[in-house]
């Protein structure tokens, strides 16, 4: 199984993903440089990870998701190809608009780092399916503008399709102090129409032979989507 | 009006930019002629406390700083220790004290990124950040924003460049009001054989350029960090800088990229008297001479003097030299990652600096003028007032009760949940971060050396009251309680930095401080058998005459080898027992107690007995290869009270209570809010308690039974089977968890 | 010539910054401050003669970069002559 | 009354976003930005009705709270009426 993992001038998670990937997943990892306009075709799945590309200036992600190879991005992402972006990495999914929504400031106007629960909404995707449908799972938090804003003014988790994972407190309630940048409707994970695309602000790379471990199940969910596919996206 | 670059200097110049008569003197004579202007420039920056050390240079010698391990001791950018396997660590402590004051969010940043460049210009990549802040008193609204800035500086930094900041220490105190301070940490890993240095070598050699742009700002920041802050100084220009963290993270990978290239012979950051102090230092340790061109450099604005480009303190740059056949390659590299270079200068015959702006020479110094300043000679003198200092009025202590200081230590504002600081911080980022960030010491595995199972425990540790009271002692705890702390957490230490802030060395007074800190750090390290690898001196830290309390802050590294397990802190459930392991008492000099008690530091510290230290680590070290599961931690700051509270406010398990069992015969105030070193506690179930008491006698290690863990949701204190205090947990974590948040508000 | 972009949230977005701003000032005794927002405002100089055409591809580049239109407005204007 | 304050870095000061900004700008193909320079907006809704005497508490807010003299600069300017 082949990953791609892109790293922009300021990524910082971009090894930590490759780590976890090849440790744990057994992914056969190639690290892409943003400058280039690689041909994608031969990953099975390409990561746009965490940091802080270009300084997070003007606002997080605008500057990389004008990047070479998100032109490339966009084109795999269009014809199936799974693509899986990680706090810095959902804000420039969301600013290259292969994601709907934006990210804006925590609502405390503060960078956060902690563990936070978590709740899966649909487990029938890429990402998890080797989850079950309300289960809770713990990862961590690192990010200032971590706030997700729909772009319609949704009232209740059902108008919004795709969302995988929301802010809860242990038990799996919604609770506004569970909630840890005051996302609307507690929204922590998006993907799009078609699943392919999957963003979160939480770090499963950070819990996966670390803390919860619980970021295994969504390795986990990735490899039995893909050799149920015999490997070929 | 501005003064051309190569005009002949005069006293009354040299005066107005810090340089003394008889420094001046001593430049005139042995150039034969007075200084240029830029020259004077040049000696005013390099013979500044903060770059020449001209106070504390003889007596840094007395530091412990060789050791198996040692790859490198103090005299470059970072100290190297060999953590075996063929990997080293490079670590390194630095003040920030000044700027923060001024500009607290650009202050701290800024030395964060300063010491990071130390690091990663030895060849290692940063891996763990720590900070150590001293702040005034909450009440003061200049404190609350000077603390907001800084935590939010540090971590901005940390965040951006992706370095975890994983431990600390924070410290409220009104001898902090106006002269708060910032000592920044970092670690960085390498191998062992691929340490590189900053060597201006090789005749013919090209010197580079790497990173921002050169700008007018921080023109004289070295002077400004020695100098006192009196209160009407009020800069006429920028004199704190931008920091940058996008531009170090790149220039963080170019250069290791370069280095791993093999493009580069020598390296140096542009810190604290920019250009000045990189490129004489390169060519001091080469022993080599340079000729630099000024026209080269990249500069952000116009017009700018020769004096200017020298003293510029832009961050974020650095000074290398290669080999002319290598510059394509590493300019390639400096290109890929968006980063400005440009040749400046070569290696040259001789032992000269020489540089060269519009054509015209402006600089041409002996380097070793330059880098070897006329030391000043400080006198020393023992405080007149040191024996009131340690008057303690027992008899005023027996007439209030146990529950009465209790609340008091409760209260302080130095008992609090980090966690409002802690949580700006990225602790986890690199994947290595294990524990918890509330531990006694970080701990991180090391991912990055194949096979290995080793992990380093990282500490930061002082205490000012102590150290005010008694300063050899202070030295000495400092690193008594960083070496308890790192063996808690499964570690032996293995050496440290430090960061020495102090007031004005032209106070004698302090001069004998700082001589008797240095004397305990030593006493402290020799007995641990640890080198002291690298750190810096702060002095000046006063305001208006009145020096801060000596702050002689210890970074420590251990390594755990031989346990994979990640020991607990807080108590893991009821019905456990708990051991006091060490002494059943502790000394009242300097306590928190005792402090807030009498509302100043008093009383006589008493020593910390460094061979019952050794017997202590000893002790963890069998407590960590047993099979069964306990929690620990140890007693510092506010006595064995505080040590027992925090183990339950920590604790996951609800509604958890204890006991504390004052022993028959033994004084309460010593026993509950001694502060000895080495005290430890621990809470283990009761089937296990003579196994760790057999522990403890092998060891020679004494111990307590003094309590028990339950559900009461209490804490009660019981003498002779009578109950003397009683306090709920709850109330107690309600006022813990919030005393910090209003600086953040 | 000199063009000036000012970005906001948008209304409806909440603004944490003018939050903490507004309640800070009150702290301080500006008891009369009844709200605060906080923006970014972004100052181009350009190396452009027309008027029009430089407001247009000012424009163009909030679009482009500048400012994201799910959470944020934003409105140009030229500040200073060539 | 409304009134808006704009905090740029003093002239010298480096400004990293600004220069992260009009290098984006230029890649993007805007070639004629020359510089760019990124400040802080602030707009504050008071409850008061002398033009002179708002303006004058707004430069105190900046003073005290919204601006670091030692690195910034400030222009406060009243937008809106009572
Ligand atoms: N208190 C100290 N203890 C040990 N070494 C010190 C101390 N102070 C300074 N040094 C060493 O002296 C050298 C110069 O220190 P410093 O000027 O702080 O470095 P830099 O130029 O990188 O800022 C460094 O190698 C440092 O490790
Ligand atoms: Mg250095």
């Amino acid at each position: 199984m082949k990953a791609a993992v892109i790293t922009f001038p300021g990524s910082n998670c971009d090894d930590d993903v490759v780590y976890t990937l090849r440790e744990f997943a057994k992914f056969d990892v190639t690290t892409l440089w943003h400058q280039e306009r690689p041909a994608l075709g031969e990953f099975q799945l390409v990561v746009v990870p965490g940091g802080f590309s270009y300084g997070d200036y003007l606002r997080s992600g605008a500057v990389a998701a004008l990047s070479p190879v998100m032109e490339k991005v966009k084109e795999y992402a269009g014809n199936g190809g799974l693509v899986l972006g990680i706090c810095n990495g959902f804000q420039i999914l969301c600013e290259a608009r292969l994601l709907p929504g934006a990210l804006a400031k925590n609502e405390s106007s503060k960078f956060q780092c902690k563990d936070v629960y978590l709740k899966v909404e649909d487990t029938n995707t890429p990402w998890t399916n080797q989850m079950k449908p309300g289960e809770v799972v713990q990862y961590p938090i690192a990010h200032g503008d971590g706030r997700y804003v729909c772009e319609i003014d949704s009232k209740s988790l059902a108008d919004v399709d795709g969302v995988l994972l929301t802010y809860c407190d242990a038990k799996g309630k919604n609770l506004p102090e569970a909630n840890p940048n005051g996302s609307q409707l507690a929204i922590a994970g998006i993907s799009n129409k078609a699943r392919n695309v999957f963003g979160l602000m939480p770090h499963p790379e950070r819990a996966t032979d670390l803390r919860s471990q619980h970021g295994k199940k969504l390795w986990n969910s990735l490899l039995s989507h893909l050799n149920a596919k015999g490997g070929n996206a | 009006m501005r003064i051309p670059d190569s005009q002949p200097s005069t006293p009354d110049m040299a005066k107005s930019l810090g340089v003394t008569p008889d420094e001046y003197h001593h430049v005139c004579k042995k150039l034969e002629r007075p200084p240029t202007f830029a020259e004077l420039g040049i000696f005013s920056a390099m013979f500044s406390e903060h770059c020449s050390y001209k106070s504390s240079k003889p007596l840094l010698r007395r530091f412990p700083t060789t050791g198996k391990r040692v790859l490198q001791g103090p005299g470059e950018n970072a100290g190297v220790l060999d953590i075996g396997n063929g990997w080293a660590v490079a670590f390194k402590m630095e003040s920030h004290n000044h700027p923060s004051y001024i500009e607290p969010f650009q202050g701290a940043a800024t030395g964060v990124g300063g010491i990071m460049r130390d690091v990663f210009t030895m060849g290692a990549r940063p891996i763990a950040n720590m900070n150590s802040l001293c702040f005034g008193s909450t009440d003061l609204e200049k404190t609350r924003s000077v603390v907001k800035g800084v935590v939010k500086g540090i971590g901005d930094y940390g965040n951006c460049v992706g370095v975890p900041t994983v431990a600390g220490q924070t410290l409220f105190h009104p001898c902090y009001n106006r002269n708060p301070l910032v000592n920044a940490f970092t670690l960085g890993l390498l191998k062992s054989d691929e340490i590189f240095r900053g060597f201006a070598s090789g005749v013919g050699n090209l010197v580079v350029y790497v990173g921002s742009k050169t700008g007018r700002d921080g023109v004289h920041g070295a002077s400004m960090a020695s100098k006192e802050f009196s209160t009407e100084a009020e800069p006429d220009r920028p004199t704190v800088q931008v920091g940058d963290p996008f531009t170090e993270k790149l220039l963080l990978e170019a250069t290791l990229e370069a280095m791993k290239a093999g493009l580069i012979i020598g390296i140096q950051d542009m810190g604290a008297a920019g250009l000045t102090s990189s490129s004489f230092e390169m060519a001091e340790r080469a022993e080599s001479g340079l000729e630099i061109n000024l026209d080269n450099v990249p500069m952000r604005e116009t017009g700018m003097s020769a004096f200017e480009l020298m003293l510029s303190e832009s961050q974020e740059r650095m000074l290398l030299v290669c080999e002319p056949d290598k510059l394509e390659g590493l300019t390639k590299i400096f290109e890929k990652w968006e980063l400005h270079s440009n040749v400046i200068g070569k290696v040259v015959e001789g032992h000269r600096v020489k540089i060269e702006k519009n054509g015209e020479v402006v600089v041409d110094l002996p380097v070793e003028l330059v880098t070897v300043p006329p030391m000043a000679s400080r006198p020393k003198v023992v405080p007149s007032d040191l024996k009131q200092r340690w008057f303690l009025d027992r008899n005023r202590l027996f007439t209030s009760s146990i529950e009465a200081k209790l609340d008091l230590v409760f209260t302080d504002i130095n008992f609090a949940s980090a966690q409002p600081i802690v949580h700006q911080y990225d602790s986890m980022v690199g994947n290595r971060t294990e524990g918890g960030t509330f531990d006694d010491a970080a701990l991180l595995r090391l991912r990055d050396i194949p096979g290995s199972k080793s992990k380093l425990a990282l500490t930061v540790d002082c205490n000012p009251r102590i150290t005010w009271l008694a300063p050899r002692e202070g030295g000495r705890r400092s690193v008594a309680e960083a070496a308890v702390n790192i063996a808690i957490m499964g570690g032996d230490p293995i050496g440290i930095t430090d960061c020495l802030n102090f007031g004005s060395p032209e106070n004698p007074e302090v001069m004998w401080q700082f001589e008797e800190a240095i004397e305990g750090i030593s006493e402290a390290c020799e007995a641990l058998k640890i080198p002291v690898i690298s750190g810096n001196v702060s002095f000046y830290n006063e305001t208006d005459g009145v020096p801060i309390y000596p702050t002689p802050m210890i970074g420590m590294a251990g390594l755990v080898t031989d346990t994979q397990r990640v020991p607990k802190t807080s108590f893991a459930s009821s019905e456990q027992d708990i051991l006091l392991i060490g002494p059943a008492e502790g000394g009242l000099g300097g306590s928190v107690m005792t402090s807030l008690f009498f509302k100043r530091e008093c009383g006589q510290p008493e020593d910390t007995d460094l061979n019952l230290l050794n017997r202590m680590l000893k002790f963890c070290e069998r407590l960590r290869k047993t099979k069964f599961s306990y929690s620990i931690h140890d007693v510092s700051d506010g006595g064995l009270a505080t040590a027992m509270l925090e183990m339950a406010l920590h604790s996951a398990v609800p509604g958890i209570g204890f006991t504390a069992k004052i022993p028959q015969g033994a004084d309460p105030d010593r026993f509950l809010f001694g502060e000895t070193i080495p005290r430890v506690l621990v809470a283990i179930d009761p089937g296990h308690r003579t196994e760790i008491e057999t522990l403890a006698s092998q060891a020679g290690v004494g111990f307590t039974l003094i309590g028990e863990t339950n559900e009461s949701g209490e804490m009660k204190v019981l003498q002779g089977g009578l109950e003397v205090a009683k306090r709920p947990v709850a109330a107690i974590r309600t006022g813990w968890e919030n005393r910090w948040k209003p600086c953040f508000e | 010539m000199k063009a000036r972009v000012t970005i906001f949230y948008k209304e409806g977005v909440f603004d944490p910054q003018g939050n903490t701003v507004a309640e800070s000032l009150r702290r301080l005794g500006f008891k009369t401050v009844q709200s605060a927002r906080v923006g970014k405002v972004v100052d181009i100089e350009l190396d452009s003669q027309h008027e029009k055409d430089t407001k247009a591809a000012v424009d163009k580049m909030c679009e482009k970069l500048l400012a994201n239109p799910v959470i944020e407005s934003f409105k140009t204007e030229i500040i200073g002559g060539a």
